[in-house]
């Protein structure tokens, strides 16, 4: 049992963190989000440069060979400055997904040009009237003469219009499998929009959308895609605690330095325990975000064990992120629901992030079903 | 002991719910209920229907538009409003400078403001919180010297709230530096937005939408006569004011409507193979909610029942409190249900299958922390039961 | 719609609060809940002779015919000072199941002595190893040529020791009857016991027990248990109300007369808001309660809306009163876990009443089946 | 970052589990399992057997009895403990008096107590608390005065747990009622309970239980000898001790044993015509504290990680406020599943078929409330919280 990170990883921490804070501010924020595509490009590039893209994936195929405790890290950074690079929804759970089903000439194609920049991937798989399922209905796959075309609609599609390559969830027979449509693709119109946390998603809508099969075979890939969902769910949950850390430094700064009936609101012990309370949150978030990216790295952990601790991942996500993310704004007073100041934004990417994925009160429905396991054991 | 309504209270609840219904348009009352930005002129053609009708400013003296309803009408007129997705007589007028100036006002002020004040044909907003004074209020700076037959004011406001369509605004300034309480030196001008000196500047909020501002005076005059009641006491009347204001508040007929809303919605959500509304988890929730609402309601209508005319009742912050944490909870609970289409938030009618509800719901969440917030925060609710209720 | 007392309901509340506020104070009632019964019976009688015992039933029936609302404001009177008496156990619960179930004869010969404070009638309805159930099935009824007689075991059944005629659920072919037992009866052994919260129960066995029906015919009467059992919780209800009233009372002095570090208690702001969140709980169940007792006494109340209003009663009780027990506790510390103080012992009762024929997370679940029926209204 | 504990701790892992479960008798630990009462003589045995394998005392030097053991083999050693519900070595000779003798006593003074107090051959009690000082410590008034060779004691302690089994009191005493600041004049003196002036009366709780006391000093005369470290530094030994009580507290094994047991217990009761165990909303809740569980037992293990040794980690802040919510919540959970069975809570096994820990239930949970007061309140924790890690 062991928490530490180690001296590499130490490095990769402080490089991101230098390259991310110098270039986000809260206004560089505000003005990077205001425009297309949403994140900066150049930003995009040296994430690419230092190898941040390519982090979990095999060296083989392009990547950096690294573990999920350096894609937490990573993750974690971007959520400290809320940087509106789509890393996790590309690089870990698009990009996991390639990883994990792909062929290795797709790995190959796919994962290289996503670690050096140069193609944004993304997974299109939500639909519009459905909540939070590992399957497809809504895009069905037909296979002809020459190839399989896609038609149907997924929405909403993180950075679905700036994507260079569509991993799109389609129902086949006997289940879900998975395609790679290229943004050039015949009958696909994709419409972007802004998101409320900054970031970018989109319509996607195939027609009969030209597209290649994911892996080998049409095997049912429900499964792979529910370990792609958790690794990307333990992703966000270091994304989050990253973005509460970063709301709760913000709060306890404010409740210095604003003052009130002529004290700073530091002097209102009714606000400091708030403050407290918001810090034990953080912690406990922090610890099982932690623990969730272990067993997601450990060798061992059974698939049943990797999707639990997912789903407490993100159960404890959600609600510290509600908590955190609503005290934030509160403590703050009416400059905490502006769109001028900071916290409030962390408080909509939290939302956000608790909504991509499955929220908490769903992954307590997941985890019910499972109570009966005896022990929950910290320490396998 | 009496559950019922009496026949003349249901009588009255069906002449409100028939006219609200029948005689303000749908396609507003639609706007409401989607959770769109109401318009300037929508708020001003329903707030003229309803003077018309006689139904803007009730609670005013009878002379000046209002009706000798009991206060449990008033209530049932508010809530069948909310009900109906009706938008409310703009509180500015008619909850706040309107009853100051008609209980506090000269009768040359009544007469220059009150008519065109509930008929909306003076659009008000307010000037009290400032940059350094938001709960502590009483410590405004924005000051107004006198100078021959005018004041003279200088200094800033902030979060006014849909400034930018306000003809006058009514503003606390600083008219005695050395009084003794800083409560004490205070006055309450009113002056129309166009006045040289005065500017405007919209705030963004999280949502994207600007419904509040930073107002900015510099050397703004502003003549004597437009003083309201007596120099150095509008800390008073902006007490008044302020007690109006959380009457009331608990929107209950509102929340009531996202409620109603929420099930129809989760109906059309698929979770876990059925709709959303059958899993036992959000039933739960809903129940929940529904009964908490329901014993605000009740609570709304004790207060109303025990309300000398006139002084807030100390419990009414009971119902701002609650008030806006269950509206919070309510928002909250559309946002559950539409889970990850909520990211389609900014998304146009033609860009999107997702439905406008549940593209509304996360931006509608965010600016919904604001209720929390404005109108006495709950941090300030809580002063007000601990110190006065409780004597604590 | 009217929340008010008439001057007759204003001037019972007054005697019924002087007689009991005389009877208890914290000594006293210590005093009388640790000897037997559990309650004061000069205390029993005095009530009887207010005519409270009686309260709730027809006047034809040796009672005084008032309504809910009476009954409401005796319940509140006795949470207030915690007054050990089973006023709500006995003439509401038993009492009035028998009101709604006896024959005229039964109902005559029961209820006179009940209101009279001769005959203490109880309802034996709970089993081990079952949960707030309508239905009997631990204890069994049979007819034999001798008439009813009933075998199992009930318990805890409240002041089931004490008491002189046993009202008994049990199960017969297609349902669940009642029946009276008397406590002379053959077969009957009855062993009570001391509950935490200062009263008394027992567990009552039957082994061929001579039982005589109560009403007519075995028709099923889970029903009327069901109603009866809902307008039992809308009077604990009340005397919850009473109950957090009194915590509330005596942890807002305590506040004001406690020092710590050198200042009232009152002046640590972390502290007094949370007594204001109590306050606010207070007033949003005594509301509740309120509007449950009207739709219990307003015509046409159908047994539906009386199961909702009693179970959004429980609900909000249940959340007020651990709530307001809990904090009572708390903002008092150590004092307030001593049996020596009055707090705790709130707090211990507030926990009973949550737990006798009910809590909040059961009522949700009943609850959570009917929100189909559009919006909930508080004025019919 | 590693997820696996070593193989050297696996190892030792095993060893606690098997020893605890194989030498403690079985029936004191079904004693504690049930949350029965330990008798004085079970602690002294279970301690005693402890110590003779070298498990009473860990955290202490190695020369008095301790084992230079990581803090993460410490952690595995006390949640085994709590695991295998074996009663943990008296707090008052392990946790506070022990440590605080062997870091500030004199050597007389160690080789006169430790080696008792590690067996429990020496019961020690706590006087710190007093009726007017509780969480504000620093303002207690037990004071002593000197007189020759002798301390003088005169005044009150409460809240003294166990105190009816000690044979000593460690006992915090102004000698100094002019020091500067009040922190500063307070000493720390030791002395056998049978000493003449001392009485004790024991405080009956809500639970039907006497575990804390009052205790009064008239004229005790304490020899001089008997003071711990120097005079009126004993505020220092009192935080060094208090820091001590907080690691630990948060109490994880206990608490995972509740839920188990819970989840046991919901399997019995019949609730809606089937096992409560397959309600959702009961599962949702056992799921959810299983979860909030898991969170703090990974923060224990963090803090513990991070501790310099010695220093309590202010974070150990998290673990008291958390750990205490979730004991508290796990007895509430029972009560919950015992419903209507809890109310036969002080019934005899004869005179009831209700089964013991569902009349155990209440009771519990009442006394419980005092795990969030004692040994630093919730609000304590809160201050330091606030304080000293956020610097607000």
């Amino acid at each position: 049992m062991d928490f530490t990170f180690d001296t590499e990883q130490h490095a990769l921490r402080e490089a991101v963190a230098g390259l991310l804070q110098r270039a986000y501010d809260p206004e560089k924020r505000r003005a990077v989000t205001k425009d297309e595509p949403g994140f900066d490009e150049k930003t995009w590039s040296q994430l690419a440069e230092m190898g941040v893209l390519g982090l979990p994936f095999a060296e083989e195929d392009g990547g950096m060979g690294a573990g999920q405790a350096e894609v937490a890290l990573v993750a974690t950074e971007i959520g400290k400055v809320l940087a509106p690079e789509p890393f996790v929804e590309s690089v870990v759970l698009a990009g996991g997904l390639v990883a994990a089903v792909g062929t290795a000439e797709q790995r190959a194609e796919l994962l290289g040009p996503l670690a050096e920049g140069a193609s944004l991937v993304v997974f299109a798989h939500a639909e519009p009237g459905s909540r939070w399922t590992p399957t497809a209905t809504g895009v069905t796959a037909a296979q002809g003469a020459d190839g399989w075309t896609l038609t149907g609609v997924k929405e909403p599609v993180p950075s679905g219009a700036r994507a260079d390559v569509l991993v799109v969830s389609a129902a086949v027979e006997g289940g879900t499998a998975l395609f790679v449509v290229r943004a050039d693709a015949a009958g696909l119109t994709r419409t972007g929009y802004r998101t409320h946390d900054g970031t970018r998603a989109a319509r996607v809508t195939l027609d009969g959308t030209p597209a290649e099969l994911l892996g080998e075979g049409t095997a049912d890939r429900t499964a792979d895609v529910e370990l792609a969902l958790a690794r990307a769910t333990v992703a966000y949950a270091h994304e989050a605690v990253g973005a509460m850390q970063t709301a709760l430094t913000t709060t306890s700064e404010y409740l210095k330095t604003r003052k009130q009936f002529g004290v700073p609101l530091s002097k209102f012990q009714a606000l400091t325990f708030r403050a407290a309370d918001m810090y034990v949150s953080l912690e406990l978030v922090r610890s099982i975000a932690l623990w969730a990216t272990m067993v997601l790295d450990a060798e061992g952990s059974s698939p049943e064990a990797v999707l639990a601790a997912a789903d407490r991942a993100r159960l404890q996500t959600s609600k510290a992120g509600r908590h955190i993310g609503k005290e934030a704004i509160q403590l703050h007073g009416g400059i905490g629901v502006t769109a001028e100041y900071s916290v409030g934004h962390y408080t909509s990417r939290l939302t956000a992030i608790d909504h991509l994925l499955g929220d908490g009160a769903w992954a307590t429905g997941r985890l019910a079903e499972r109570i009966d396991a005896g022990t929950v054991e910290a320490l396998p | 002991m009496q559950l019922h309504l009496s026949p003349e209270d249901q009588a009255f609840r069906d002449e409100m719910r028939t006219f609200f219904t029948t005689q303000v348009p749908q396609s507003i009352r639609d706007d409401v209920a989607a959770h769109r930005d109401v318009t300037k002129e929508q708020y001003v053609e329903v707030q003229q229907i309803l003077n018309a009708a006689g139904l803007a400013v009730p609670h005013w003296p009878a002379e000046w538009g209002g009706r000798d309803w009991t206060p449990l009408q008033r209530h049932i007129w508010r809530e069948e409003m909310q009900l109906a997705a009706v938008p409310e007589p703009l509180a500015f007028n008619a909850s706040m400078i309107g009853p100051v100036i008609a209980a506090f006002g000269n009768q040359e002020q009544k007469e220059r403001f009150l008519p065109e004040t509930a008929n909306l044909d003076i659009w008000w907003c307010q000037g009290f919180s400032e940059p350094d004074a938001g709960s502590d209020l009483a410590s405004l700076r924005t000051a107004a010297v006198r100078d021959g037959e005018d004041w003279v004011v200088n200094g800033q406001k902030t979060w006014t709230t849909l400034g930018q369509h306000a003809d006058w605004i009514f503003c606390l300034c600083r008219t005695d530096p050395g009084a003794e309480k800083k409560q004490r030196g205070i006055s309450l001008l009113v002056f129309p937005m166009d006045t040289p000196g005065v500017t405007l500047r919209p705030i963004e909020l999280l949502d994207g939408g600007f419904e509040v501002n930073e107002v900015f005076f510099e050397d703004v005059r502003v003549p004597a006569e437009n003083l309201i009641g007596e120099e150095n006491r509008g800390w008073d009347y902006a007490k008044f004011l302020l007690g109006n204001e959380r009457v009331g508040i608990a929107r209950v007929g509102a929340t009531k409507r996202m409620l109603v809303d929420a099930k129809a919605h989760a109906t059309q959500i698929t979770s876990g193979g059925r709709p959303l509304i059958e899993d036992p988890s959000m039933r739960a929730r809903i129940a929940e909610l529904e009964t908490e609402l329901l014993a605000l309601e009740l609570t709304a209508l004790r207060v109303v029942s025990n309300s000398s005319d006139g002084k807030p009742n100390p419990a009414s912050s009971v119902l701002k409190l609650r008030g806006s944490e269950l509206q919070q909870a309510a928002t909250e609970l559309i946002v559950d249900i539409a889970g990850p289409l909520s990211l389609a938030s900014f998304a146009d009618d033609e860009a999107t299958d997702v439905p406008e509800w549940a593209r509304s719901a996360t931006p509608e969440f965010l600016n919904y922390r604001k209720v929390s917030i404005y109108g006495g925060s709950n941090e300030v609710q809580r002063t007000i039961i601990a110190g006065t209720i409780l004597g604590l």
